[in-house]
């Protein structure tokens, strides 16, 4: 069982992202933030349980689709404001926008655009981590349209082979920009996608908080104790449109049937029900952390706003180490 | 033929179309290509008139769906394999360049290769470094492929025609922002030829070799040059492999003057092939040395003000020209070219 | 069962394949062959049961140890030798050499240098062929090493989703060059790799040619009903170095339990032992099929060294269709 | 510091003992790398003073490996990843050009990329068309990378130190007829530095800028010219990204003539590049039309006169020579350079 302070905190780390993708899409129209989005709403329970299971010195790696882990690991929200605002005081000082995420001091060393591209670089991070002792345990964030690509298979198999100290943590929302999973698969069932291989894989409701965290601390520490990698799938629905702020439910390539089933049970609500029923939250409690949230969020968009845009002599700083105008 | 104006995107889409109502072995495939989104409109109405057989949706594999089409063209169908972005290219490779290109040859003329692989270049808007790339010079280094990019809506169409057309590989780069732009377009089916390029404007003080959307920058720069006192001719290959060298040649002839302008990064692209061929065969013909503009030798930074210095742009292509003429800038700065691109795809 | 005809078919085929080989091998200290060789000697069964179980429009796809399919189809043995000769008139004309053994003639359509590439080509053949009507079946033939390429699996996943006429075929000899399986795989039930893709497999005694005609055979009729691709894992092992005419037996990544046991169990002896008592084939027959067997060697032989070289003005034909000095 | 005479193959071999011994951070991965023929020699005695943890066998999944070398390298390690063939790094692209290439730049300068790729030319004995390419250009082409291609040993070494030292991506391109060649060497470690090319012969006539193999085939065939009148300059770029423009440069300045041979096709190639350098920066210096040779335009055959014809040869360079200073060629033919290579690998 989640001890009631780790669900008290996993909620408000789903709230921050919450209310900072609403943020950004509220945001997105007046052109401010000139980036392709890839909200995270509706799929915060994922960020919040894997961020908080894994431990702080372990290493995060994730996809475009990249504000929740920024968040949920305790990036600071200025620097993720002001990327999306393209400022050198975002978090890429500009270069990178929303599709590139990165926060190594809390452990997310990056977020790639290239759909797979980050699970074998978590891959060799994991081979890294082992070569040390092994102590560092790796998470390779990514979706269900990841597994289409050979590397993943590739990555899994070298991770069992050499018993890494890796979770492959799938966020299945059932789309892959507007492929269902089916178009894709004739088997839907990836969490079994590396068992022919050895990395042992399960299933789990990717909408309950409280359950992707245990199942991440459950395997994060089997990995940290030398147990090898486990590829877990956490089945959840992509409610907004792939890219934009906005939402497509009219959209030919919905499921009517799953739309309607995950609107009727936010991700959120059920951790706020369970702060609420298990923790005995008081609506005043929530009123502060939706204020203080708030108030962060005002902080953050202010900074980007204050923020200057990187100078064009900057161009060139970067591409090698130590090269910098 | 009749003709009228139609988008670079709606001529990609009557390519397809008239493509597919000729010939049944015709068939596009590529991730998303069957969604409502319908490949930025290129595919408009082809699932609801050819159905799911004839144009569908893959995996994202990009790697085993390049050898899929391979293994269909060598077999006798004419996939269209189609790439949102052509970063995704470098998926692909290994098929393309070891197999695709070579498979003809290697087994002594056994069998041809009838792809066609269509990839659309992302530009601005935050598209960053993994979402804007121009591969171009690597599938032109490769022998075996052949390489176009349309500009006009026309070229479009009736490259795209060709290459469904051509028994061998063809790698059709188009760019994003160009799908907008309108143009006179034959109403039937056309094909033109590939190593044919096209002088888009004429000239006699130098030559500006352009591609793609940096056609329409050096277009406008030349508006500008001209009421400068400068005429350039700007000269498009669109088909850089095969490479119509005789038009570039015959221009240099008459400018004495090349400036080269790429989409992609000067260091071996496109734009050092032009360079070089001219300093081989058309060193006769030069008064001075050839320059070459591109992107800036850096991934694409997604802030504005430092994409703005990351692409070649009108302003830099006169500002370059002023110079190579050794003539002062002239205070009224070139317009930068606006392009209304707005959003992710 | 396997008829007593298709029996000793299969035998005379690999019977061919064997003495080519090693005519190829003893031809090889001469330096009239420039070309890295890959022996099919000792896997033969494999390449007989599977080309003779397939029909003759049926379409396969090989790699550079390819002689064995080559020959098996039915491709004529001049073109063989001649390319191995580099000669104009060897099957890729002295293009190709011995990597790229074709001969569309017989449904060997082309084989590959590169690892696993030409699995993804296979399925796009399959895709046309079900494009056609379904009725040709293709068989992708690979080693052990293919499996560790993404493109393996995307593969499988592609043809299972689309239900492809397609039978890949892994020749599991237990080495990639000098790497046993187990150096690149945690687990090795090879057949497995396409379960959760929703390929079934089935694991098979690749030394047994009659065990590989009728398995082969049976998943061949199932394809072309409709029942879409199946894996085919032939166990077997491989006796010469990887390429070259020698053996290294005594070479350290050699396991020498199953080189002991390969070494007593030949599988042109088990379908020499198979034709002599189930088809009653005499001595005086088996004579005679080496007698033959030698005589279209020493023609083929013939034919290569009476070649000519390609003239150096053909270096750019066929580098495009229609293109030819 | 002593030096003594060793082969490009041991000193390959003693660059990577040194460095694993002076930094427990360096590894060596690959496929077949712990394996007895310990990549042509080049991995000799590492698996038994290193252990199996230092240099490791690798699957045949050169995405994925590319990958985990770029994600130990990020997180502080030093892999040296090694293929055999350069043919195979087409299954890395993706990872190379999308990810190691960009990945300090795209996160603002979080982190560097202290990755090394060693990938081998093959060349001869029915290598053909799949295990015989020069890929180059298309990491030239992309900025975040460094490319060199070592010539001597004493390169061999210097330059595969500094690459293991340097903290970004480093290609390092070796050629397979080059490992048995023998030069000087330093016995301690020592690092060569990027970006500086090398005069291999002095000469006043005319410039031949050659890589890798080429060089010996230059050399070659200077030594033929120098024979009947004419001084060729041989340049070594030996690193091509960055690549030593300076050098370059003066030695044009000094012969007024240009001939860039490359291991690789011309078009888009590194010798695209040289030129178009050339043309634009030392354009003043040229007396007539820089020449390029490379692989002619197919992939590459197995028969051995269409070898012959497809690469460049010590025979073609002289004859190019020839024809441009507008010389007979003499009756006396450049003998052919002959290379003991034999054997698949
Ligand atoms: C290699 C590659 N191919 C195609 C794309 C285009 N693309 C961007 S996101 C995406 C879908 C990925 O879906 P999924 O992995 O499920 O992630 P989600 O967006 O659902 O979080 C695709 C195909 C890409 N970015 N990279
Ligand atoms: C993509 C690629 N990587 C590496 C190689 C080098 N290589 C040639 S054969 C081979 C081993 C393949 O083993 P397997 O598939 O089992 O076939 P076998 O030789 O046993 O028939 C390797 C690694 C290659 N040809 N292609
Ligand atoms: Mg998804
Ligand atoms: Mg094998």
């Amino acid at each position: 069982m989640t001890s009631l302070k780790t669900l008290t905190d996993l909620y408000r780390a789903m709230l921050r992202i919450r209310r900072a993708e609403e943020r950004v899409a509220q945001i997105y129209p007046t052109d401010k933030i000139q980036s392709p989005i890839h909200l995270s709403i509706a799929q915060e329970a994922i960020a919040a349980g894997v961020s908080l299971a894994l431990g702080p010195d372990d290493h995060l790696y994730g996809t475009y689709r990249g504000h929740g882990l920024y968040i949920a690991r305790g990036g600071a929200l200025g620097p993720l404001f002001a990327e999306l605002y393209a400022k050198d005081n975002g978090c890429c000082r500009g270069k990178g926008g929303s599709m590139h995420m990165v926060s190594t001091d809390v452990g997310l060393m990056g977020c790639s655009a290239i759909v797979a591209s980050n699970i074998p670089i978590a891959t060799g991070a994991a081979l890294a981590s082992k070569m040390e002792g092994g102590k560092r345990v790796i998470a390779a964030d990514f979706g269900d349209g990841a597994v289409d690509e050979g590397v993943f298979f590739e990555s899994l198999n070298f991770a069992a082979l050499k018993k890494l100290p890796i979770l492959f943590v799938c966020e299945n929302n059932n789309y892959a920009v507007n492929s269902p999973l089916s178009t894709r698969h004739l088997t839907t069932e990836l969490f079994r996608f590396g068992e022919a291989l050895g990395v042992p894989g399960e299933r789990f409701d990717g909408d309950d908080v409280s359950v992707v965290y245990e199942s991440v601390r459950k395997a994060a520490a089997s990995a940290r104790a030398g147990g090898g990698p486990r590829l877990l799938e956490y089945v959840t629905y992509r409610r907004h449109e792939h890219v934009g702020p906005g939402l497509d439910h009219q959209a030919p390539y919905r499921d009517r049937e799953k739309l309607a089933r995950a609107m009727k049970r936010d991700p959120l609500d059920v951790a706020r029900a369970m702060v609420v029923e298990r923790c005995g939250v008081t609506a005043a409690q929530l009123d502060e952390w939706e204020a203080e949230t708030k108030r962060d969020i005002d902080a953050a968009v202010a900074f980007a706003e204050a923020g200057a845009p990187p100078r064009p002599e900057q161009l060139l700083d970067d591409v090698y180490t130590g090269a910098s105008a | 033929m009749t003709s009228r104006k139609i988008t670079y995107c709606a001529a990609i889409n009557e390519a397809l179309t008239q493509a597919m109502e000729r010939d049944p072995k015709v068939f596009v495939m590529g991730i998303g290509a069957d969604d409502h989104k319908e490949l930025f409109g290129s595919a408009k109405g082809l699932l609801q008139r050819f159905g799911p057989e004839r144009i569908f949706d893959t995996p994202i594999s990009e790697s085993a769906m390049t050898g899929v089409a391979i293994g269909a063209a060598l077999e006798g169908m004419k996939p269209v394999h189609v790439h949102i972005r052509a970063d995704f290219l470098y998926l692909a490779m290994d098929q393309l360049f070891n197999m695709a290109a070579k498979w003809r040859y290697m087994f002594g003329g056994s069998r041809s290769v009838p792809l066609v692989v269509r990839a659309v270049i992302g530009r601005s808007w935050g598209q960053g470094a993994q979402h804007s790339q121009s591969p171009q010079s690597m599938f032109m280094h490769v022998p075996g492929l052949k390489v176009v990019m349309p500009t006009t809506p026309r070229d479009a169409k009736g490259l795209l025609l060709a290459a469904i057309a051509d028994p061998d590989p063809v790698v059709v780069i188009e760019h994003r922002l160009l799908y907008d732009i309108v143009g006179e377009v034959p109403e039937e089916p056309f094909e033109l030829p590939f190593g044919k390029a096209y002088v888009r404007r004429e000239g006699k003080d130098v030559t500006i070799v352009a591609n793609s959307y940096m056609v329409a920058e050096s277009m406008k720069a030349a508006e500008f040059l001209s009421g400068h006192g400068v005429e350039a001719e700007v000269v498009d290959p669109v088909s850089l492999s095969p490479l119509d060298e005789r038009t570039i040649l015959e221009s240099v002839r008459k400018t004495g003057r090349l400036l080269v302008v790429d989409t992609s990064w000067t260091a071996c692209g496109a734009s050092a092939e032009i360079a070089a061929l001219v300093a081989d065969k058309g060193f006769d013909s030069l008064k001075q040395g050839i320059v070459r503009l591109g992107q800036q030798p850096s991934p694409c930074p997604v802030a504005k003000p430092l994409e703005d210095a990351f692409y070649p742009s009108a302003r830099k292509i006169a500002r370059t020209v002023f110079e190579m003429l050794d003539r002062r800038v002239p205070e009224a700065e070139v317009p930068a070219l606006t392009h209304k691109f707005r959003g992710p795809f």
